[in-house]
């Protein structure tokens, strides 16, 4: 038993467990309110262990080159993503466009899977990941509006909700205003909040885990004719694609072995919150059904269960 | 004692709900409700909100107008159905205080 | 098969829900449904719920029927505004099974 | 620009919902909006939701659709009271992109 | 004040202060989300300790037998339920049919406080009893909906609703769900899931204990002139019969004495969560004011306050 | 940095993110569901920790006093008020009425963060004060009456509800409940409560501060005429005073320093939850944007930023 235990991480069985459950129809069911609940408080348990991390002497060094590979990462993997989408697999322009702005940013339960993964093996990384994280969230909107109007007259609908949705994003000021609130307060209060930070922190993400399961299988069933083969294929090889400019960026940026394996793990990952809610806002006429459920159903799937290992040990043979 | 009015009721995206209140403000409607909605099924089929992104959730927005505002609204058709409301039904009542709408 | 009742809608304040159901009560009414209210705007202008004592949550409250108690929920106008609702409109309906209402 | 059509209005227990949307789909409805019940009374007096099993929680379906459609609702009588809802009403409204109900 | 203490565990007086607060007409409430998620906690905590222990070697001796006992009591309980029903408490048939699925089928709370009794009085059980508990939830409505249609026509309504929720019925995935990942994976991971699975249970049952009290206290002012003092007796009487019949279920299966006092109030805890839905699909003429009102403000309270303790002391004299 | 956080507890900084991404109009938010849980828990917690503390031999002394004394303020408190906001801020008389009831009762989470810098300060505190903070809640609610209904004729409208919501409100009856319950059953269940008592606390708090950041943002957003430079003013002022009368109250009931700061804290804080509901019955005319907004947005952020440290200090010199 224990063997198939190191394969699968159990978090990641509790996906599987919703998965099947949703799957079967069975009426089991994360409440709304409880998974937003879990969603904050993985954003904010995670900016808050990044920035108490970062106090630590030194702990700053290669904060700014990391942020700026993956600000460019953000902004640069939507083209291949687009490029794909319009070439092989023949989606409309603004599904594509909204589409690729999914890849360029970033899916943080993914990110926790592959920190909780680290943790379990005893791999360290740098504390400011966290920062690259959140920083890493909304440019590629910007990327997918500038693709779905290339050449094309007007004004995106909504602009005034579209920049806060981008610069304000709640997940964005969440993550960062806790990694600084980490940064600035925390080395003397760590051990008081640990056991909230930390204790739950496995716990919390095998619930939320469930919930993305259940998801996943909501978007399969009640979209069954939405993804073309050639579709799913994109959502299992762009993430590749993403996780070798990771590694670029990682090593350039001179990481650590589990910061290269969180930068790998960042590009692979698609957004499930806050690109879908901006793209239903400025570009109405794409499909959520398509973009929704490739995120959530194919990518993130794939990317706790082969990619965050696979990242690890492609990791391990760029550094060690 | 009761003053007859219309009642407006539209079924939109809550990322549009805004965009739909604004048009009506704009309009010179007195006020307006927003409700939640569980589910419904229409054209695009089947829709359960509650992701996480909000990206499938629906509201009711209620509004209850003069025959004029509600002539308005039908007339602003263009500007609303770009909100890509699935519904947009207005019915006849009366209402206590017509002062206020 | 169809028989022709009243359909009284009233949105009010959560706080001054029992109130109006105990006034809809008292003045004949067969039943009536609470639901749930997002947000709005009115002469107060806007109102988003959620505060942690509830001070400004709203619900709609549904009531049908009979001609008669619609009648009397009218004239009791006074009474019925000392709850403050922000709106009270009322609309014809017709309902399968009328010996309920 | 505005076309007339029904207004169908259902409060029924959350547990039956799926029936009668099922009905409604079945009878030809082009949709339908389920919209969530705080609590609500009736004959069988006070019902509050949010019990463990969702046993009391009520909700409410709403439907435009044509005169036919309404028609046949009214005459499913039987089948649609199968699912014991509380209040079937059906009033007038006029839509807009009448091609769509 | 210990003394007391002695008597009454901690999580019980929760109840009570709910059950007084709701009676008394405190505003007093616990959000629907809220209850949910601790309903959810508790489950999935139980499975994975009960998975996690039985990872333990040779703790799965015994399973099947007990695993098949609990079922068959779960079918075969209703039966004495039915003919006290329709007997001496003249409940109409349908009604009564209901009542009695019940009374096969378990309380997941219930189960929680005796373990938590347990955990406390440093009381060893087998750790396959989540499993036990998972398998006893939905067979009773099969055998309550065979009582309901005895010699009448007609299929059942909503079957494929029905069938949903008595195969694949939330509680029972997530319970034998997270019983298989605890089994599967929580050898190695057991130390970090302790503050969540272990850490939090206490608190978690308190405030589930609130809200049940609180829920007892809203059946009983909605429903005053629902619950003939026959029924009552039924509510008080029931449960005993249960804990007999479980007695020896759990004697025959050979259970330690904490197995024999779980087992024992298993079968004395009436559903309340699992079987009054099923039951308000599959048979809408029963009346929902009784049996929710029986099982939550009766059976649920006589079990918590004196059933727990009194099966612990039989176990006790039975098996000591 | 590290001087910074010791200016600034980290949960007050959470508060500061909470309003900054509210002023802001970032889309960050907290379910409703979420903030009444966490209300829930903080009460719990709160409660169950002091009547554990007071299980203690001999930490009862001094119960009586305090609570007498704690009482009278309630009562007491809303006279100055009134006189200030009739007079020199010249607010109707229904209006002062109802806002001068906010300054008589109390905040919870006022109250928490207090002790929770006291417990990163290492200062012991009286086990019974959160009775005292339970006791203060409501009286104040009926002096609000009185002063509203002077020289007037007309019965309270809903008195009903209005009974309800003074005697039993939800927060003393789960703040007073908690502490009896830990008092009476809590000594021998310390250790296995504390996980959830204690050691969530820190984080809990944080999570709620933000949402009351949040608030106090989208109050001070909605309502940008409503509050005069006066009405500020007195926000700011009337704490000093209640802190003024809880302080005497304090060393008239003999407390220790932690005791002397909590009395002053609670004296200087503000209803957000019980009172505005309880006036939005009972005064319907009085204008709910301007008490929720002081309350909320104005005297909250002062007592959590300036008050409780100034507060500490006083006490210090006064008890030291
Ligand atoms: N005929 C209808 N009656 C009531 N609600 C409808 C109707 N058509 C659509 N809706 C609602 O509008 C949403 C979107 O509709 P659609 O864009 O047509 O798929 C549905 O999910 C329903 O909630
Ligand atoms: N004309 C209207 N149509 C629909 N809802 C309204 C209207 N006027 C007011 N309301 C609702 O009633 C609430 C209170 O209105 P008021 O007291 O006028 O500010 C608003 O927040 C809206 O939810
Ligand atoms: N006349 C009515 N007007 C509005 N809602 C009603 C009416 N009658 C019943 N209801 C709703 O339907 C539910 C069940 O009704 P009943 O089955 O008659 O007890 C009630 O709890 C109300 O929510
Ligand atoms: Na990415
Ligand atoms: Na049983
Ligand atoms: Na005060």
């Amino acid at each position: 038993m224990s063997s198939l235990s190191l394969l699968i991480p159990l978090p990641v069985m509790f996906f599987g467990l919703g998965l099947a459950a949703g799957l079967a129809r069975s009426d089991l069911a994360v409440p709304d309110a409880v998974a937003k609940a879990l969603s904050l408080y993985l954003m904010l348990a995670i900016g808050l262990k990044g920035g108490m991390a970062l106090a630590a002497p030194g702990a700053s060094e290669g904060l700014f080159g990391a942020l700026a590979l993956g600000i460019a990462l953000s902004f640069l993997l939507p083209l291949p993503a687009y490029a794909l989408l319009r070439g092989p697999v023949r989606l409309d322009r603004v599904t594509a466009a909204a589409v690729a702005g999914h890849y360029g940013s970033v899916s943080v339960v993914t990110y926790a899977a592959a920190a909780g993964t680290l943790t379990t093996a005893g791999i360290a990384s740098e504390g400011f990941m966290p920062a690259v994280l959140a920083a890493m969230e909304t440019p590629a909107i910007l990327t997918a509006l500038l693709l779905a109007r290339r050449g094309r007259q007007g004004a995106v609908r909504g602009k005034r909700h579209l920049a806060r949705e981008v610069l304000l994003n709640g997940s964005v000021v969440l993550l960062l205003g806790s990694f600084l609130i980490g940064w600035i307060g925390g080395a003397g209060q760590k051990a008081q909040l640990a056991p909230f930070v930390e204790g739950l922190f496995p716990g919390a993400l095998c619930l939320f885990l469930l919930e993305m399961g259940l998801l996943a299988a909501r978007q399969l069933r009640a979209a069954p004719g939405r993804l073309s083969a050639r579709l799913v294929v994109f959502g299992l090889v762009m993430p590749l694609i993403g996780a070798a400019a990771g590694l670029g960026a990682g090593l350039f940026a001179g990481l650590s072995l589990g910061g290269v394996a969180l930068m790998m793990t960042l590009a692979a990952s698609a957004s499930y919150i806050a690109v879908p809610a901006a793209m239903r806002l400025a570009l109405p006429e794409a499909d959520a059904g398509v973009y929704v459920t490739l995120s959530v159903a194919i990518t993130f799937p794939f990317n706790i269960v082969l990619g965050i290992p696979l990242y690890l040990w492609v990791a391990g043979l760029a550094v060690g | 004692m009761l003053h007859a009015r219309k009642r407006i009721e539209i079924v939109v995206e809550a990322v549009q709900a805004e965009a739909v209140t604004d048009l009506l403000d704009r309009l010179g409607a007195p006020g307006w409700t927003i409700q939640p909605v569980l589910s419904g099924k229409g054209r695009q089929g089947l829709r359960r909100g509650g992701d996480p992104g909000g990206v499938f959730d629906n509201v009711l927005i209620l509004c209850i107008a003069s025959e004029a505002v509600a002539q308005r609204v039908a007339e602003a058709r263009d500007e609303l159905l770009g909100a890509r409301p699935a519904i947009v039904a207005i019915s006849d009542c009366s209402v206590l205080r017509g002062e206020h709408f």
